[in-house]
Protein backbone atom coordinates (compact mmCIF):
# COMPACT_ATOMS: atom_id res chain seq x y z
CA UNK A 1 0.00 0.00 0.00
CA UNK A 2 1.29 3.54 -0.31
CA UNK A 3 1.19 6.64 1.19
CA UNK A 4 0.78 9.93 -0.06
CA UNK A 5 2.88 12.36 1.39
CA UNK A 6 2.68 16.14 0.79
CA UNK A 7 4.60 18.91 1.36
CA UNK A 8 4.23 22.77 2.41
CA UNK A 9 5.95 25.95 2.43
CA UNK A 10 10.11 25.76 2.55
CA UNK A 11 9.85 21.90 3.06
CA UNK A 12 7.96 21.90 -0.02
CA UNK A 13 10.61 23.97 -1.36
CA UNK A 14 13.73 22.33 -0.15
CA UNK A 15 12.14 18.79 -1.11
CA UNK A 16 11.56 20.27 -4.85
CA UNK A 17 8.11 18.92 -5.09
CA UNK A 18 4.44 19.58 -3.44
CA UNK A 19 3.88 15.68 -3.04
CA UNK A 20 4.51 12.15 -3.57
CA UNK A 21 3.21 8.59 -3.42
CA UNK A 22 6.07 6.21 -1.61
CA UNK A 23 6.33 2.83 -0.57
CA UNK A 24 7.10 2.75 2.87
CA UNK A 25 9.77 -0.08 3.71
CA UNK A 26 9.29 -2.42 6.54
CA UNK A 27 10.22 -1.03 9.75
CA UNK A 28 8.77 2.44 9.71
CA UNK A 29 6.69 2.86 12.43
CA UNK A 30 6.21 6.07 13.81
CA UNK A 31 6.59 9.73 12.77
CA UNK A 32 10.06 9.74 13.67
CA UNK A 33 11.08 6.67 11.76
CA UNK A 34 9.49 8.36 8.68
CA UNK A 35 11.75 11.63 9.26
CA UNK A 36 14.89 9.78 9.75
CA UNK A 37 14.34 7.57 6.37
CA UNK A 38 12.74 10.58 4.13
CA UNK A 39 16.20 12.30 5.22
CA UNK A 40 18.40 9.45 3.88
CA UNK A 41 16.88 9.74 0.59
CA UNK A 42 18.74 12.54 -1.37
CA UNK A 43 20.40 15.81 0.02
CA UNK A 44 17.21 17.45 -1.10
CA UNK A 45 15.30 15.58 1.32
CA UNK A 46 18.51 16.56 3.75
CA UNK A 47 18.08 19.71 3.29
CA UNK A 48 14.26 19.63 3.81
CA UNK A 49 14.27 17.73 7.34
CA UNK A 50 17.95 18.94 8.76
CA UNK A 51 16.12 19.65 11.86
CA UNK A 52 13.47 16.79 12.45
CA UNK A 53 12.63 18.46 15.57
CA UNK A 54 11.08 21.88 13.84
CA UNK A 55 8.93 19.74 11.71
CA UNK A 56 5.24 19.93 12.34
CA UNK A 57 3.81 16.97 10.69
CA UNK A 58 -0.41 15.89 10.16
CA UNK A 59 -1.74 12.69 9.68
CA UNK A 60 -4.94 12.04 7.60
CA UNK A 61 -5.37 16.08 7.84
CA UNK A 62 -4.34 16.09 11.77
CA UNK A 63 -1.62 16.99 13.58
CA UNK A 64 0.19 14.32 14.93
CA UNK A 65 3.01 14.09 17.72
CA UNK A 66 6.35 12.64 16.23
CA UNK A 67 5.73 9.28 18.23
CA UNK A 68 2.62 8.87 16.30
CA UNK A 69 2.64 5.09 14.72
CA UNK A 70 1.46 5.57 11.17
CA UNK A 71 -0.31 2.73 10.22
CA UNK A 72 -3.31 3.16 7.79
CA UNK A 73 -2.22 6.54 7.41
CA UNK A 74 -3.34 7.85 4.00
CA UNK A 75 -2.07 10.97 3.66
CA UNK A 76 0.96 12.37 5.43
CA UNK A 77 1.90 16.16 5.41
CA UNK A 78 5.01 17.52 6.52
CA UNK A 79 5.43 21.46 6.89
CA UNK A 80 7.38 23.92 9.21
CA UNK A 81 5.74 25.60 12.01
CA UNK A 82 2.30 27.48 10.69
CA UNK A 83 1.73 30.98 10.53
CA UNK A 84 -1.31 32.39 9.76
CA UNK A 85 -3.61 34.31 11.35
CA UNK B 1 -28.96 27.48 27.31
CA UNK B 2 -30.32 27.10 23.51
CA UNK B 3 -28.26 24.14 21.91
CA UNK B 4 -24.62 24.92 21.01
CA UNK B 5 -24.28 26.80 17.79
CA UNK B 6 -22.73 25.45 14.77
CA UNK B 7 -19.78 27.76 14.08
CA UNK B 8 -18.88 29.28 10.04
CA UNK B 9 -15.58 28.33 8.94
CA UNK B 10 -14.37 29.48 5.62
CA UNK B 11 -11.35 29.15 3.97
CA UNK B 12 -11.45 31.32 0.51
CA UNK B 13 -9.12 34.12 -1.82
CA UNK B 14 -11.78 36.43 -2.01
CA UNK B 15 -11.50 39.71 1.12
CA UNK B 16 -14.18 39.55 3.48
CA UNK B 17 -17.19 42.06 4.81
CA UNK B 18 -17.13 42.15 8.41
CA UNK B 19 -20.41 44.37 8.86
CA UNK B 20 -22.09 41.39 6.22
CA UNK B 21 -20.85 38.86 8.21
CA UNK B 22 -22.01 40.67 11.89
CA UNK B 23 -25.05 40.55 10.01
CA UNK B 24 -25.37 37.47 9.10
CA UNK B 25 -25.24 36.32 12.55
CA UNK B 26 -27.34 38.83 14.28
CA UNK B 27 -30.23 39.30 11.73
CA UNK B 28 -33.34 38.26 12.48
CA UNK B 29 -33.00 37.69 16.14
CA UNK B 30 -32.47 40.02 19.22
CA UNK B 31 -31.21 37.54 21.95
CA UNK B 32 -27.68 38.74 21.28
CA UNK B 33 -25.82 41.08 24.08
CA UNK B 34 -21.94 41.15 22.36
CA UNK B 35 -20.41 40.96 19.25
CA UNK B 36 -16.79 40.92 18.96
CA UNK B 37 -15.00 41.18 15.96
CA UNK B 38 -11.11 40.17 15.18
CA UNK B 39 -9.76 41.38 11.85
CA UNK B 40 -6.00 40.94 11.19
CA UNK B 41 -4.69 43.03 8.28
CA UNK B 42 -1.89 42.57 6.04
CA UNK B 43 1.16 45.34 7.44
CA UNK B 44 3.74 46.68 5.32
CA UNK B 45 6.09 46.61 7.99
CA UNK B 46 7.30 50.20 7.37
CA UNK B 47 7.44 50.08 3.46
CA UNK B 48 9.63 47.45 2.97
CA UNK B 49 6.48 44.76 2.15
CA UNK B 50 4.98 44.46 -0.84
CA UNK B 51 2.92 41.53 -0.36
CA UNK B 52 2.07 38.11 1.47
CA UNK B 53 1.81 35.16 -0.23
CA UNK B 54 -0.56 32.85 2.09
CA UNK B 55 -0.25 29.20 1.84
CA UNK B 56 -2.39 26.53 3.07
CA UNK B 57 -3.53 22.89 3.28
CA UNK B 58 -6.87 22.51 1.39
CA UNK B 59 -8.83 20.15 3.24
CA UNK B 60 -7.07 20.40 6.92
CA UNK B 61 -7.19 24.01 6.98
CA UNK B 62 -11.12 23.77 6.92
CA UNK B 63 -11.53 20.69 9.57
CA UNK B 64 -8.23 22.50 11.81
CA UNK B 65 -10.40 25.23 12.33
CA UNK B 66 -13.41 23.60 12.63
CA UNK B 67 -11.99 21.96 15.42
CA UNK B 68 -10.46 24.60 16.92
CA UNK B 69 -14.53 26.48 16.75
CA UNK B 70 -15.42 23.62 17.94
CA UNK B 71 -13.59 23.70 21.06
CA UNK B 72 -14.42 27.46 21.48
CA UNK B 73 -18.75 26.81 21.26
CA UNK B 74 -17.93 24.02 23.92
CA UNK B 75 -16.32 26.20 26.16
CA UNK B 76 -18.53 29.35 26.01
CA UNK B 77 -22.37 30.76 25.95
CA UNK B 78 -21.92 31.75 22.02
CA UNK B 79 -24.97 32.13 20.37
CA UNK B 80 -22.53 32.86 16.59
CA UNK B 81 -18.95 31.71 15.55
CA UNK B 82 -17.26 33.25 12.62
CA UNK B 83 -13.78 32.20 11.13
CA UNK B 84 -12.82 33.16 7.69
CA UNK B 85 -9.12 32.67 6.32
CA UNK B 86 -7.84 34.15 3.13
CA UNK B 87 -5.21 32.73 1.21
CA UNK B 88 -2.84 33.63 -1.89
CA UNK B 89 -1.43 36.88 -2.74
CA UNK B 90 -2.23 39.47 -0.28
CA UNK B 91 -1.20 43.29 -0.22
CA UNK B 92 -0.69 45.57 2.98
CA UNK B 93 -3.54 46.72 4.12
CA UNK B 94 -5.71 44.12 3.00
CA UNK B 95 -7.49 41.48 5.44
CA UNK B 96 -5.87 38.74 6.39
CA UNK B 97 -8.35 36.99 9.04
CA UNK B 98 -11.81 37.23 10.67
CA UNK B 99 -13.07 36.19 13.85
CA UNK B 100 -16.87 36.94 14.68
CA UNK B 101 -18.05 35.68 18.11
CA UNK B 102 -21.61 36.77 19.59
CA UNK B 103 -22.63 35.97 23.45
CA UNK B 104 -25.27 37.39 25.88
CA UNK B 105 -22.57 38.26 27.30
CA UNK B 106 -19.32 40.62 26.87
CA UNK B 107 -16.43 38.39 28.22
CA UNK B 108 -17.65 35.13 26.78
CA UNK B 109 -17.86 36.89 23.35
CA UNK B 110 -13.95 38.46 23.82
CA UNK B 111 -12.35 35.54 25.67
CA UNK B 112 -13.89 33.05 22.58
CA UNK B 113 -12.51 35.54 19.68
CA UNK B 114 -9.11 35.48 21.38
CA UNK B 115 -8.62 31.91 21.85
CA UNK B 116 -9.72 31.48 18.34
CA UNK B 117 -7.08 33.94 16.85
CA UNK B 118 -4.30 32.35 19.89
CA UNK B 119 -5.42 28.83 18.26
CA UNK B 120 -5.31 29.73 14.39
CA UNK B 121 -2.27 31.13 14.69
CA UNK B 122 -0.64 28.32 16.24
CA UNK B 123 -2.81 25.33 14.56
CA UNK B 124 -4.23 26.39 11.65
CA UNK B 125 -2.18 25.18 8.46
CA UNK B 126 -0.92 28.44 6.62
CA UNK B 127 2.09 29.70 5.88
CA UNK B 128 3.58 33.30 4.91
CA UNK B 129 6.00 34.12 2.48
CA UNK B 130 7.33 37.83 2.24
CA UNK B 131 7.49 39.61 -0.80
CA UNK B 132 9.82 42.36 -0.81
CA UNK B 133 9.50 45.80 -2.33
CA UNK B 134 12.73 45.78 -3.49
CA UNK B 135 11.41 43.21 -5.94
CA UNK B 136 13.29 40.18 -3.65
CA UNK B 137 11.76 36.87 -2.03
CA UNK B 138 11.69 37.75 1.62
CA UNK B 139 11.49 33.95 2.65
CA UNK B 140 9.04 32.16 5.13
CA UNK B 141 8.12 33.89 8.15
CA UNK B 142 9.88 32.20 11.32
CA UNK B 143 6.64 31.19 13.99
CA UNK B 144 6.77 32.67 17.24
CA UNK B 145 7.34 31.35 20.35
CA UNK B 146 4.82 33.87 21.95
CA UNK B 147 2.07 32.87 19.44
CA UNK B 148 2.61 28.85 21.03
CA UNK B 149 2.67 30.66 24.60
CA UNK B 150 -0.60 32.98 23.91
CA UNK B 151 -2.06 29.49 23.20
CA UNK B 152 -1.08 27.01 25.84
CA UNK B 153 -2.59 29.63 28.35
CA UNK B 154 -6.02 28.56 27.20
CA UNK B 155 -5.22 24.95 28.90
CA UNK B 156 -5.39 25.98 31.96
CA UNK B 157 -7.70 28.76 31.75
CA UNK B 158 -11.24 28.04 33.29
CA UNK B 159 -13.56 29.08 31.28
CA UNK B 160 -15.84 31.82 32.57
CA UNK B 161 -19.89 30.93 32.16
CA UNK B 162 -21.37 34.12 32.34
CA UNK C 1 6.69 54.14 18.59
CA UNK C 2 4.79 56.68 16.76
CA UNK C 3 3.06 59.51 18.67
CA UNK C 4 -0.09 58.24 21.02
CA UNK C 5 -3.29 58.84 18.66
CA UNK C 6 -6.47 61.03 19.50
CA UNK C 7 -9.63 58.54 20.53
CA UNK C 8 -12.62 59.13 18.61
CA UNK C 9 -15.67 59.57 21.20
CA UNK C 10 -19.44 60.22 19.64
CA UNK C 11 -22.72 60.17 21.85
CA UNK C 12 -25.30 59.83 19.48
CA UNK C 13 -29.24 58.60 18.87
CA UNK C 14 -28.80 57.71 15.54
CA UNK C 15 -27.06 54.11 14.89
CA UNK C 16 -23.49 53.18 13.68
CA UNK C 17 -22.07 51.39 10.97
CA UNK C 18 -19.14 49.32 12.21
CA UNK C 19 -17.75 48.41 8.57
CA UNK C 20 -17.37 52.56 8.22
CA UNK C 21 -16.02 52.95 12.18
CA UNK C 22 -13.21 50.24 10.47
CA UNK C 23 -12.87 51.55 7.38
CA UNK C 24 -12.07 55.25 8.93
CA UNK C 25 -9.40 53.83 11.13
CA UNK C 26 -7.35 51.79 8.48
CA UNK C 27 -8.16 53.16 5.10
CA UNK C 28 -4.68 54.89 3.32
CA UNK C 29 -2.22 53.21 5.65
CA UNK C 30 -0.87 49.66 6.13
CA UNK C 31 0.93 49.75 9.12
CA UNK C 32 -2.16 48.10 11.59
CA UNK C 33 -2.17 44.62 12.20
CA UNK C 34 -4.98 43.77 13.92
CA UNK C 35 -8.84 45.74 14.61
CA UNK C 36 -10.82 44.47 17.73
CA UNK C 37 -14.63 45.76 17.09
CA UNK C 38 -16.85 45.29 20.07
CA UNK C 39 -21.00 45.81 19.45
CA UNK C 40 -23.10 45.73 22.13
CA UNK C 41 -26.97 45.20 21.48
CA UNK C 42 -30.41 45.67 23.13
CA UNK C 43 -31.70 42.22 23.58
CA UNK C 44 -35.58 41.65 23.81
CA UNK C 45 -35.29 39.50 27.23
CA UNK C 46 -37.22 36.27 25.72
CA UNK C 47 -39.77 38.23 23.99
CA UNK C 48 -40.46 40.44 27.35
CA UNK C 49 -38.79 43.73 26.42
CA UNK C 50 -40.19 46.45 24.26
CA UNK C 51 -37.84 48.99 24.43
CA UNK C 52 -34.61 50.11 26.06
CA UNK C 53 -34.98 54.21 26.64
CA UNK C 54 -31.18 55.68 27.19
CA UNK C 55 -30.16 58.69 29.62
CA UNK C 56 -27.11 59.94 29.53
CA UNK C 57 -25.52 63.23 30.98
CA UNK C 58 -24.90 65.61 28.05
CA UNK C 59 -20.80 66.69 28.35
CA UNK C 60 -19.73 64.31 30.91
CA UNK C 61 -20.86 61.44 28.61
CA UNK C 62 -18.25 62.66 25.75
CA UNK C 63 -16.20 63.83 28.81
CA UNK C 64 -16.37 60.63 30.88
CA UNK C 65 -15.89 58.18 27.96
CA UNK C 66 -12.93 60.22 26.68
CA UNK C 67 -11.02 59.75 29.59
CA UNK C 68 -11.45 56.54 30.00
CA UNK C 69 -10.13 55.99 26.07
CA UNK C 70 -7.34 58.41 26.96
CA UNK C 71 -5.86 56.24 29.35
CA UNK C 72 -6.37 53.16 27.44
CA UNK C 73 -3.79 55.21 24.42
CA UNK C 74 -1.66 55.08 27.37
CA UNK C 75 -2.08 51.76 28.30
CA UNK C 76 -1.46 50.14 25.39
CA UNK C 77 0.26 50.85 22.09
CA UNK C 78 -3.01 51.86 20.09
CA UNK C 79 -2.50 52.63 16.61
CA UNK C 80 -6.50 53.55 16.64
CA UNK C 81 -9.81 53.71 18.90
CA UNK C 82 -13.29 54.89 18.88
CA UNK C 83 -16.30 54.80 21.36
CA UNK C 84 -19.44 55.56 19.97
CA UNK C 85 -22.80 54.92 22.94
CA UNK C 86 -25.88 55.80 21.85
CA UNK C 87 -28.66 57.04 24.05
CA UNK C 88 -32.68 57.14 23.30
CA UNK C 89 -34.66 54.60 22.39
CA UNK C 90 -33.52 51.43 20.87
CA UNK C 91 -35.26 48.26 20.49
CA UNK C 92 -33.92 44.77 20.55
CA UNK C 93 -31.74 43.84 17.95
CA UNK C 94 -30.15 47.49 17.30
CA UNK C 95 -27.07 48.66 18.91
CA UNK C 96 -26.47 50.31 21.66
CA UNK C 97 -22.26 50.66 21.63
CA UNK C 98 -19.57 50.37 19.68
CA UNK C 99 -15.66 50.34 20.73
CA UNK C 100 -13.02 49.50 17.88
CA UNK C 101 -9.78 49.20 18.26
CA UNK C 102 -6.62 49.16 16.49
CA UNK C 103 -2.78 47.75 17.15
CA UNK C 104 -0.05 46.17 15.14
CA UNK C 105 -0.56 43.21 17.56
CA UNK C 106 -3.44 41.24 18.98
CA UNK C 107 -3.46 41.10 22.87
CA UNK C 108 -3.76 44.99 22.82
CA UNK C 109 -6.49 45.70 20.26
CA UNK C 110 -8.00 42.78 22.46
CA UNK C 111 -7.16 43.98 26.12
CA UNK C 112 -7.49 47.89 25.30
CA UNK C 113 -10.89 47.24 23.42
CA UNK C 114 -12.36 44.66 26.55
CA UNK C 115 -10.65 47.75 28.92
CA UNK C 116 -13.07 50.24 27.32
CA UNK C 117 -15.94 48.42 27.68
CA UNK C 118 -15.23 47.54 31.41
CA UNK C 119 -15.20 51.06 32.26
CA UNK C 120 -17.74 52.40 30.16
CA UNK C 121 -20.35 49.99 31.56
CA UNK C 122 -19.03 51.54 35.17
CA UNK C 123 -18.23 54.99 35.19
CA UNK C 124 -19.94 56.58 31.92
CA UNK C 125 -23.19 58.42 32.39
CA UNK C 126 -26.03 56.56 30.74
CA UNK C 127 -28.66 54.93 32.72
CA UNK C 128 -31.29 52.43 31.00
CA UNK C 129 -35.18 52.16 31.53
CA UNK C 130 -37.03 48.99 30.13
CA UNK C 131 -40.35 49.26 28.55
CA UNK C 132 -42.26 45.94 28.31
CA UNK C 133 -43.64 44.54 25.37
CA UNK C 134 -47.23 44.43 27.79
CA UNK C 135 -47.18 48.03 27.90
CA UNK C 136 -45.74 48.60 31.57
CA UNK C 137 -42.78 50.36 32.22
CA UNK C 138 -39.99 48.16 33.49
CA UNK C 139 -37.98 50.65 35.20
CA UNK C 140 -34.83 51.60 35.39
CA UNK C 141 -32.14 48.68 35.11
CA UNK C 142 -29.89 47.80 38.36
CA UNK C 143 -26.54 48.38 37.97
CA UNK C 144 -24.66 44.80 38.47
CA UNK C 145 -21.69 44.21 41.03
CA UNK C 146 -19.98 41.66 38.36
CA UNK C 147 -19.70 44.95 36.21
CA UNK C 148 -17.53 46.92 38.58
CA UNK C 149 -15.72 43.76 39.64
CA UNK C 150 -15.28 43.48 35.44
CA UNK C 151 -13.43 47.24 35.80
CA UNK C 152 -11.51 46.82 39.13
CA UNK C 153 -9.72 43.66 37.36
CA UNK C 154 -7.84 46.29 34.88
CA UNK C 155 -6.52 48.36 38.56
CA UNK C 156 -3.69 45.40 38.98
CA UNK C 157 -2.98 44.29 35.54
CA UNK C 158 -0.16 44.71 34.06
CA UNK C 159 -0.85 46.02 30.68
CA UNK C 160 1.28 43.32 27.96
CA UNK C 161 3.27 46.11 25.07
CA UNK C 162 4.12 43.32 23.21
CA UNK D 1 -22.87 82.30 44.46
CA UNK D 2 -25.56 79.72 43.28
CA UNK D 3 -24.91 75.84 42.59
CA UNK D 4 -26.80 73.79 39.85
CA UNK D 5 -27.60 70.32 40.71
CA UNK D 6 -28.42 68.09 37.80
CA UNK D 7 -30.40 64.83 38.58
CA UNK D 8 -31.21 61.61 36.89
CA UNK D 9 -32.75 58.57 36.02
CA UNK D 10 -34.33 57.45 39.72
CA UNK D 11 -33.03 60.16 41.10
CA UNK D 12 -34.62 62.61 38.77
CA UNK D 13 -37.95 61.05 38.48
CA UNK D 14 -38.29 60.79 42.70
CA UNK D 15 -37.11 64.58 43.35
CA UNK D 16 -39.35 65.32 40.29
CA UNK D 17 -37.54 67.84 38.22
CA UNK D 18 -34.21 66.97 35.83
CA UNK D 19 -32.26 70.37 37.96
CA UNK D 20 -32.44 73.17 40.32
CA UNK D 21 -30.22 76.11 41.33
CA UNK D 22 -29.72 76.71 44.83
CA UNK D 23 -27.98 78.90 47.47
CA UNK D 24 -26.41 76.12 49.89
CA UNK D 25 -26.10 77.04 53.50
CA UNK D 26 -23.39 77.92 55.47
CA UNK D 27 -21.49 74.76 56.84
CA UNK D 28 -22.15 72.61 53.40
CA UNK D 29 -18.63 71.60 53.02
CA UNK D 30 -18.87 67.72 51.38
CA UNK D 31 -20.83 65.86 48.87
CA UNK D 32 -21.78 64.41 52.29
CA UNK D 33 -22.68 67.37 53.37
CA UNK D 34 -24.63 68.04 50.54
CA UNK D 35 -26.75 64.74 50.45
CA UNK D 36 -27.63 65.35 54.19
CA UNK D 37 -29.02 68.59 53.63
CA UNK D 38 -30.69 67.74 50.42
CA UNK D 39 -32.60 64.34 52.00
CA UNK D 40 -33.96 67.20 54.48
CA UNK D 41 -35.65 68.98 52.27
CA UNK D 42 -38.76 67.31 51.70
CA UNK D 43 -40.16 64.03 51.35
CA UNK D 44 -39.62 63.48 47.41
CA UNK D 45 -35.88 64.44 48.21
CA UNK D 46 -36.28 61.56 51.19
CA UNK D 47 -37.41 59.08 49.23
CA UNK D 48 -34.67 59.94 46.11
CA UNK D 49 -31.54 60.23 48.64
CA UNK D 50 -32.98 57.40 51.28
CA UNK D 51 -29.90 55.35 51.05
CA UNK D 52 -27.17 57.98 49.92
CA UNK D 53 -24.66 55.43 49.74
CA UNK D 54 -25.91 54.24 46.23
CA UNK D 55 -26.15 57.81 45.09
CA UNK D 56 -23.27 58.75 42.24
CA UNK D 57 -21.82 62.44 42.44
CA UNK D 58 -19.91 64.47 39.84
CA UNK D 59 -18.81 67.93 40.22
CA UNK D 60 -17.93 69.87 37.16
CA UNK D 61 -18.47 66.43 34.85
CA UNK D 62 -16.32 64.05 36.91
CA UNK D 63 -17.00 61.54 39.58
CA UNK D 64 -16.59 62.29 42.95
CA UNK D 65 -16.44 60.07 46.44
CA UNK D 66 -18.82 61.24 48.56
CA UNK D 67 -15.78 62.84 51.21
CA UNK D 68 -14.95 65.52 48.34
CA UNK D 69 -15.39 69.51 49.34
CA UNK D 70 -17.48 70.74 47.53
CA UNK D 71 -16.43 74.41 47.16
CA UNK D 72 -16.08 76.25 44.00
CA UNK D 73 -18.33 73.47 42.20
CA UNK D 74 -20.40 75.32 39.59
CA UNK D 75 -22.55 71.92 38.57
CA UNK D 76 -23.52 68.81 40.81
CA UNK D 77 -25.04 66.26 39.45
CA UNK D 78 -26.73 63.23 41.91
CA UNK D 79 -27.68 60.02 39.98
CA UNK D 80 -27.53 56.23 40.64
CA UNK D 81 -24.99 53.60 39.68
CA UNK D 82 -24.26 53.80 35.42
CA UNK D 83 -25.98 50.92 33.54
CA UNK D 84 -24.39 51.82 30.21
CA UNK D 85 -22.89 50.24 28.18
Amino acid sequence: MSTRLIYFAWVRERIGKPEEDVELPAGIETVADLLRWLKSRGEEYEHALQYPDVIRVAINQEHVEHREKIAGAREIALFPPMTGG
Amino acid sequence: MPAAVVPTVRIQAEDFDVAAEIAKMTQGRADIGAVVTFSGLCRDEAGRLAALELEHYPGMAEAEIGRIAAEAVQRWPLQGLTAIHRHGRIAPGENIVLVVAASTHRQAAFEAANFLMDYLKSRAPFWKKEHHTDGSEGGWVDAKEADDEAASRWKQAVPKRN
